[in-house]
């Protein structure tokens, strides 16, 4: 048992504790805390790529305290990690690592509760990745709630930092409270808390109606932490006030950790016992689509910059989700690519949203059009990192959403495609429109929304200090983060070594096996084939056509008013939207309506056709 | 949606989640009716294995320690975020007390309530010191006798000393006892790594007897440290919300 | 009496979301999410109880006594915990939407829609 | 379900402790209803504070006297003492 994967999560405890211990020591020592936090967060990251590296031959078990399960059973809680959840965590402290270098000169009124909040949300992160018992999933998934809650109201002075915190922590509380009904539920049948042995204890019984509502109640938590539509309401309202830096990680992993974890619980407890897996890829398939439509035309006709990156973030949950529902090695590797190169891009164009709010003082994109001219560095990643964000080959968002399509089509789904370049080209567009229109000033400002610009006005800057330049240690981070999503997409051999990882995670017996019976299983076996990875000519001139067109409904966007023929009265995005957008009321009880009847519907879904 | 709409969709959307639940939930074995296996071995072997005869504390300070330690953690990145929501708020305190209306602090307490709120101040830290020192042998523990100590310093507060209170946990303080209690455990683990022991294990003697105060090696710690942790977090949000209410009685003319 | 308990666990939830839902107080709606958070807790020691068994303690009753299921309690502690912690941060948030925007109504504290 | 079912003393005649916990949950299940209907938030915190001692009765019978002291503390005192501190900040506000 290798210390490094305990360290991995206790790293960023001990700090946190240690910073806070020390408060009134360090409370005007700024840049210690800020280097103790980068560190922190750098260390995190070298382990977890070490054991990523190291458990591509095999998963690897640590069990707290001491406690190897005997005959089957364990009474300890274990982590079980293998390439892909190591991979996600390790993905998690680079972001907590640039944010916290963009923070250098952000905030200039910190005390250490920012530092302390942040590792404690570091921590959460990482353990919810590695852990392999369902009851401590819930308790680091609790704690990356509570940090990101506190963290998301961090500025209370403003409305909508209240609003976004609110819906967020009651709405993800009702979520985790849910998920916690169901691990009661699946711990009355077998008696146990670890996700293999319940997995191994299930499929003797095969599906039943106790395994089926435990399911849905488990990943219901998952489902609204990932925002997938009608669970996302909250996303929107929190991501579009949460500091910039907490924006990063909020968007950029958080979202990702949900989906992951409804990968994680499927196929360590529920795949074999639950079957039907034609049911399984259609219900989960439908919220996916749904939810990468709807998030990409809230995208398209958003002017506040920090929700319209919010709701792409939306979309490409609902395109992850798509992926994962097809259950082939395949279709869990593009999401996984696809996570790394969204997270390393979206981070980016964040970083940069922060540094026009910092040196601008102004998130609204009508106002800004053309105001950004001088930040001829940041309009340049910002758009390097917005043609990664619509999928431009070579880019890992390419690569992962290429492989997505592929088995897509492969298993006769070839509509997943055409969902898919649809929303690629609206959140391309949109963030192209923010690129040209903001930073290069082409054509007119966007027509402006009287609602959404006062909302977008509120904003006010985060930063005190002297904006007359941008400070390295905002525009570092962006660029290389950007570039990195860039050179995620060209590893050779990345698309075949993701996929032989995930089809490890989604071999149950072998998780199984490694977890309680301390078996070493390299070559997993597999339901579906292992499927070809490379890129075709066909897939580089989709990603490049459908590029273009972004390209193109960006430059009609912004020369809109120029075109009476096309015009005629009709503003792009605006007709679609209208009727969906009462949806989103902003009011947390809606929110909560909505979740029930999610659940009930999803619910309803397996129920009748799963028994 | 208006509040009466709302009402509606959501009565038709919780009549089919309530039937689903309660679908699932006749799958469950009937009331009474445990199937084990986990809390069955615990039971059998945790006496001899770890010397304590509360079984429950010997799962939350070891079998799952690990559980506990990410538990703590949330209570006291909840108390760092409570200071974090309030603190703008203190800044305006601060200017208040420029104006030098701190004399208006204290809320007018009567003399009984006064007199009986000091003579238990006593017995609840007693009590809350036998709870958190006891883990291992009574139905008690490090949250429980936390939570009772800091019911003890708010009793102070009852008594009118918010001066005293204010003096005994200022924000600072408490916050560093807090994170020295949630630290504390996490080191606890870290020492066993530092031995080549795995992280929680429990590496110090177990004690003569199962039951004795002094047995079961670090389950005893670890409850002492998850004391100090949750009564500091519990005073921290207390004496921020208790500022906030003092706060609101200066403002007023 | 089979899943009496249970029905009572699906009741308090059901009550506590209609509760969420129909909330226009912040206080009361985050008094509701507790009573929601209190449905888990009978679920819990629901499913570990065992008719007629003793609780986990033997300090002063043999080891082989049959006993209740110890480890929902540490669930349901742990369960307690989570819920005083997110209770307070909860509650500061509505303190804050007091003092800034001068009411507790959901629906009056919406800043962003559509 | 069937043969764990056939495991369990269910055909056993009801007991004291049955009657016991049957009205408890009753009381139970009436004091989350009470808690969440009454909507002046004052009176709903009393309530929140009885519900707790309910809870706690109620643990007691599931023999988990641990979780009983847990939720005395902080169901009955802890939680209705920050919702008193918070009311008492809003009242001020809101004469």
């Amino acid at each position: 048992m290798d210390p490094l994967l305990a360290l991995a999560t206790v790293l960023p405890l001990l700090m946190a504790a240690s910073i806070s211990a020390l408060n009134i020591v360090l409370r005007g020592q700024r840049r210690v805390l800020d280097a103790a936090a980068i560190v922190t967060g750098a260390a995190v990251a070298a382990i977890l790529a070490v054991i990523t590296v190291r458990t591509t031959g095999g998963d690897e078990v640590y069990w707290f305290a001491g406690f190897r399960p005997s005959h089957g059973i364990a009474i300890g809680i274990d982590f079980a990690v293998g390439p892909l959840s190591a991979g996600l965590a390790c993905l998690a402290a680079v972001l907590v690592a640039a944010a916290m270098i963009f923070s250098w000169r952000y905030f200039e009124r910190v005390a250490t509760y920012y530092h302390v909040l942040m590792l404690t949300f570091l921590a959460g992160m990482v353990g919810f990745c590695l852990t392999g018992d369902i009851f401590d999933l819930f308790v680091w998934f609790e704690l990356m709630g509570v940090s990101a809650y506190a963290l998301t109201a961090y500025r209370p002075e403003e409305r909508g930092s209240l609003q976004g915190a609110l819906n967020f922590a009651i709405t993800n509380s009702v979520g985790a409270y849910l998920s916690l009904a169901g691990i009661g539920i699946i711990y009355g049948r077998t008696g146990a808390l670890n996700m293999a042995q319940i997995g191994r204890h299930i499929a003797r019984s095969g599906p039943d109606r106790l395994v089926v509502v435990a399911f849905v109640l488990i990943i219901t938590g998952f489902l609204i932490k990932g925002a997938i539509v009608p669970f996302h309401f909250w996303l929107a309202d929190a991501h579009a006030v949460a500091p910039t830096p907490v924006c990063v990680l909020l968007s950029g992993v958080m979202v990702e950790l949900g989906l992951y974890g409804i990968a994680r619980v499927y196929w360590s407890m529920f795949g074999y016992s639950l079957g039907h897996r034609a049911v399984i890829t259609g219900t989960f398939l439908t919220l996916g689509l749904l939810t990468a439509v709807v998030g990409a035309l809230f995208c398209f006709r958003e002017r506040h910059l920090k929700r319209l990156l919010a709701f792409s973030t939306i979309s490409h949950a609902g395109m992850f989700l798509s992926g994962i529902a097809l259950l082939t090695p395949l279709g869990l590797a593009g999401p996984a690519i696809s996570v790394a190169g969204h997270a390393l891009v979206k981070a980016a164009l964040f970083l940069c949203v922060g540094i026009v709010l910092h040196r601008l003082g102004s998130v609204n994109e009508t106002w800004l059009h053309g105001r950004g001219r001088r930040l001829r560095v940041t309009g340049v990643v910002f758009t390097l990192a917005a043609l990664g964000l619509a999928d431009l080959p070579p880019f890992a968002t390419f690569r992962g959403k290429g492989l997505i399509e592929a088995t897509g089509s492969s298993h006769g789904m070839a509509l997943i495609s055409a969902v898919f370049i649809v929303c690629s080209v609206l959140v391309g567009a949109a963030v192209l429109r923010v690129a040209g229109g903001v930073f290069y000033g082409l054509g007119d400002p966007p027509s402006e929304d009287p609602q959404m610009a006062a909302e977008a006005s509120e904003e006010t800057s985060e930063t005190d200090e002297a904006k007359q330049r941008t400070p390295l240690t905002m525009i570092v981070p962006a660029a290389v983060l950007a570039l990195g999503g860039l050179a995620a997409g060209l590893l050779p051999g990345l698309g075949s070594a993701v996929q032989a990882a995930a089809m490890r995670f989604q071999d149950q017996a072998a998780y199984n096996a490694t977890v309680l019976s301390g078996a070493h299983v390299a070559h997993p076996s597999a339901v579906f084939p292992p499927e070809p990875t490379g890129i075709t000519a066909t897939d580089l001139a989709t990603g490049l056509g459908s590029v273009a067109v972004a390209l193109l409904l960006a430059f009609l966007a912004l020369y809109w008013q120029r075109l009476p023929l096309l015009r005629r009265g009709f503003e792009p995005g605006t007709g679609l939207v209208q009727p969906i957008r009462r949806f989103q009321s902003g009011v947390v009880n809606d929110y909560v309506t909505w979740i029930v009847i999610g659940v009930a519907c999803v619910g309803g879904a397996l129920a009748f056709t799963i028994r | 949606m208006t509040p009466a709409a709302r009402r509606w969709v959501f009565l038709a959307g919780a009549a089919g989640f309530a039937a689903f639940l309660l679908w699932g939930l006749t799958g469950l074995p009937g009331f009474g009716g445990y199937p084990g296996p986990y809390g069955d071995i615990i039971n059998r072997v945790a006496v001899a294995q770890t010397n304590a005869t509360g079984v429950v504390s010997a799962i939350n300070f070891e079998y799952r320690g690990f559980d506990t330690v990410g538990e703590e953690f949330i209570l006291f990145t909840a108390a760092i975020g409570v200071a974090t929501v309030l603190r703008h708020l203190r800044g305006e305190r601060e200017r208040a007390a420029r104006d030098g209306a701190m004399d208006r602090d204290a809320p007018p307490v009567s003399e009984a309530v006064r007199l009986v709120s000091l003579v238990l101040v006593g017995p609840v830290f007693l009590v809350g010191w036998y709870l958190a020192s006891h883990a291992q042998t009574s139905p008690s523990g490090g949250f429980q006798g936390g939570v009772v100590l800091a019911t003890g310093f708010v009793l102070i507060y009852l008594a009118g000393e918010f001066l005293v209170f204010k003096r005994i946990s200022p924000v600072d303080i408490t916050d560093a006892v807090g994170a020295v209690g949630a630290g504390g455990f996490a080191a606890v683990g870290v020492t066993a790594l530092a031995m080549g022991l795995p992280y929680l294990f429990n590496f110090l003697p177990l004690g003569s007897a199962p039951g004795a105060v002094s047995s079961s090696g670090t389950i005893a710690l670890i409850s002492f440290f998850v004391g100090i942790e949750v009564a500091a977090a519990f005073v921290l949000i207390v004496s921020e919300l208790l500022e906030q209410t003092l706060l609101v009685r200066q403002e007023r003319p | 009496m089979q899943f009496f308990p249970f029905a009572v666990m699906a009741w308090i939830l059901a009550v506590g979301l209609y509760g969420i839902v129909t909330s226009r107080h912040l206080v009361h709606q985050i008094v509701c999410l507790i009573v929601v958070q209190s449905s888990t807790y009978v679920l819990l020691l629901g499913v570990g109880y065992r008719r007629g068994a003793a609780a986990p303690y033997f300090y002063d009753i043999p080891v082989h006594t049959p006993a209740v299921d110890p480890v929902v309690q540490a669930l349901a502690l742990t369960d307690v915990v989570v819920e005083a912690a997110v209770t307070a941060l909860l509650l500061a948030f509505a303190i804050q939407a007091q003092k800034r925007f001068g009411t507790l109504d959901p629906q009056e504290l919406v800043q962003f829609k559509g | 379900m069937s043969a764990l079912a056939a495991a369990t003393p269910y055909a056993a005649p009801l007991g004291l402790m049955d009657v016991l916990q049957v009205t408890i949950l009753v009381l139970v299940a009436a004091g989350a209803t009470g808690v969440v209907l009454i909507r002046d938030p004052v009176r709903q915190v009393i309530a929140l504070s009885v519900y707790g001692v309910l809870l706690a009765v109620l643990f007691l019978a599931f023999q988990a006297p641990d979780v009983t002291l847990s939720e005395l503390t902080v169901g009955a005192v802890v939680l209705p003492l920050l919702l008193v501190l918070t009311l008492a900040k809003i009242r001020r506000r809101e004469e």
